[in-house]
């Protein structure tokens, strides 16, 4: 009944062997050259999964892992082999249906099995998939609602008198703009503990004043994990504006290969 | 007739027709949807806002086999075509009318019926990110708009719909969204092939 | 009357009351005035311009006693109001004066109290993202100007608020903006001082 959510797949798109395809496969097996063009139609892993159970009639409310779990791998393994940026939503996905699957070959611990119904691994994933279905099944309600610009237009009629009003300002109106903004942040960033001030600057410096008197640094020795993301971050943005002002030269001799950095010849000795 | 001077037009001897006469003038003349109370400002105050309703109504029935409509919107009422004339109304502009992605519009209807939330709460209903490209797209377009921060870690924006998203849908409160369909089992196996798994 | 599908409004088999029905919600349709050539267009060019010219000068005439008129200016054909229903269309105004979005006078705002800023400075406070769109509508109008940049990665643009913008607030100075109050902490006007940067 609700097939028709899913996009058409053009023509031109999917060519597997000489043949054209023009909708998504009914049976379950999908030709692996073919899988790529399908996977450019979901819009992520509930949508992936929502359609392998109303493909394949599983029920939804007591979902077959095994079985979805290995229909849903295949797709993971076409994507981390052509569409690598959009794995890790799907990984992710692989990984939970993997856990509530072992979790159900695990035999039921007494207490698992007092605790009624709701102690179905498999609960949260349904909540999702419904979740899901509800708001996919309503935004195509919505895209067919008559819709300004598309379906109509507002009417309307030239002041004979053109006197173009430009909106005018007053104090009030300022504060009253700040009285909304205010309200909007009830108590300012009560819960940012220390917040440390990093600067770009400052990191520019240090680095500036390590690599005086060493010819070669290598990069991944100004990086230090331990004072955290926001320290390498600030370290990374320092690098790129003293590249950037040409103070010092990044090498590196082949991918994945050390990077060096060191100072450029103009400022080896400006310290 | 109306005679030569407005002033002469007062609100407590109007006939019925100069009354919706003026109205069809007033609401051509807006470039946004005009209230009830606006009318009445129109109209000096000296008009019930029953005398009113009943006027626009019967307005609303004067054009009924016309081009446009009357409707009333979240801001007030005014005169739009008719969905049936869009193929001559498009061919004025060379610009086709925006298509927006599932993912628009998904995005959308999770603000519109959630609201107010966060990216992350878009996030984890769709089961993917929510790219900034789709929350600048309905920003432009009007129709979600930043509403503060929720009080936790990170302080995320909420989102919410805007008047003019309710405008553009022709509806006049949230009330009026197609209800969700029954959350419980929208997905059910085919009873004929159930039993093959 | 109309059928329901508009490919059935086949130009060459329109009455002359389709045909004008629909020159009237397409000329309600257009913010713009809508040239003879336009409205060719708008029929798939089957119609002549004779045939087209009679029309519009027949539903001109329709609207002869009406608060609204049919008149042709110099780009093309336009619905006006009437200048005896000027009044109440004024009222109208005054009623609904333009006015600039929420998100146009928090900008403003966070400009005039703590210039010189940055876009980034203006998203901080506000919380959300401050688009060009709104960036341009100010410096249109005269109210903000740029000034420099700032001395940082990525060098953004700094905004301060023009001659112009206190003109408009009648004041002299920007210190005489009123202090606003922020988490108990009183926060004044910063005189624009480029040297802090």
């Amino acid at each position: 009944m609700n097939d028709a959510v899913y996009p058409a797949i053009s023509p031109a798109l999917a060519k597997v062997r000489g043949q054209a395809l023009t909708e998504l496969p009914a049976g379950l097996y999908i030709p692996p050259d073919a899988l790529a063009v399908y996977l450019s139609a979901f819009e992520g892993p509930l949508d992936l999964l929502l359609y392998l159970i109303r493909r394949h009639h599983l029920d939804v409310l007591d979902i077959p892992m095994a079985e979805l779990t290995r229909q849903y791998m295949e797709y993971v393994a076409v994507m981390l082999r052509q569409k690598l940026e959009l794995a890790a939503e799907y990984m992710l996905m692989a990984v939970w249906l993997m856990e509530i699957k072992s979790r159900m070959l695990l035999p039921p611990t007494p207490e698992v099995e007092e605790a009624e119904e709701d102690s179905d691994p498999r609960a949260d994933l349904v909540r999702r998939l419904l979740e899901y279905e509800q708001i996919r099944q309503a935004a195509q309600t919505l895209d067919g609602l008559p819709r300004c610009g598309r379906d109509y237009a507002v009417a309307c009629a030239i002041q004979e008198t053109e006197k173009k009003l430009l909106p005018r300002l007053c104090v009030e109106d300022l504060l009253n703009a700040w009285e909304v903004m205010q309200a909007r942040i009830p108590v300012r960033q009560p819960h940012i503990p220390a917040r440390k001030t990093l600067s770009v600057r400052a990191a520019m410096e240090q680095i500036l004043r390590s690599l005086q008197g060493d010819f070669f640094i290598e990069f991944d020795s100004l990086m230090m994990p331990e004072h955290g993301l926001p320290h390498r971050v600030v370290k990374f943005l320092a690098l790129l504006e003293l590249a950037r002002e040409q103070k010092l030269e990044i090498m590196q001799n082949q991918p994945f290969s050390p990077i060096y950095l060191r100072l450029s010849d103009r400022n080896a000795n400006a310290f | 007739m109306p005679s030569d001077h407005a002033g002469d037009l007062q609100a407590d001897s109007l006939k019925p027709e100069e009354l919706k006469m003026i109205l069809e003038t007033v609401l051509f003349a807006s470039p946004v949807p005009v209230s009830l109370n606006t009318l009445r400002a129109v109209f000096g105050e000296e008009l019930s806002t029953e005398l009113l309703r009943r006027s626009l109504s019967e307005l609303a029935e004067d054009w009924r086999d016309r081009g446009l409509e009357l409707v009333m919107v979240a801001e007030g009422w005014r005169f739009q075509t008719r969905t049936r004339y869009q193929p001559y109304v498009q061919r004025l502009s060379l610009e086709n009318p925006p298509k927006y992605s599932r993912a628009v519009m998904e995005t959308l209807t999770v603000i519109a019926y959630k609201q107010p939330v966060t990216r992350g709460d878009i996030e984890e209903i769709r089961g993917v990110g929510v790219s900034t490209q789709i929350i600048r797209t309905l920003e432009q377009r009007g129709w979600i708009q930043g509403s503060g921060h929720r009080n936790v870690p990170g302080r995320p924006a909420l989102y919410v719909t805007t008047l003019q998203f309710l405008n553009d849908l022709n509806l006049r409160s949230i009330d009026e969204l197609p209800p969700l369909a029954e959350s419980g089992n929208p997905v059910l196996p085919n009873p004929v092939n159930a039993e093959l798994l």
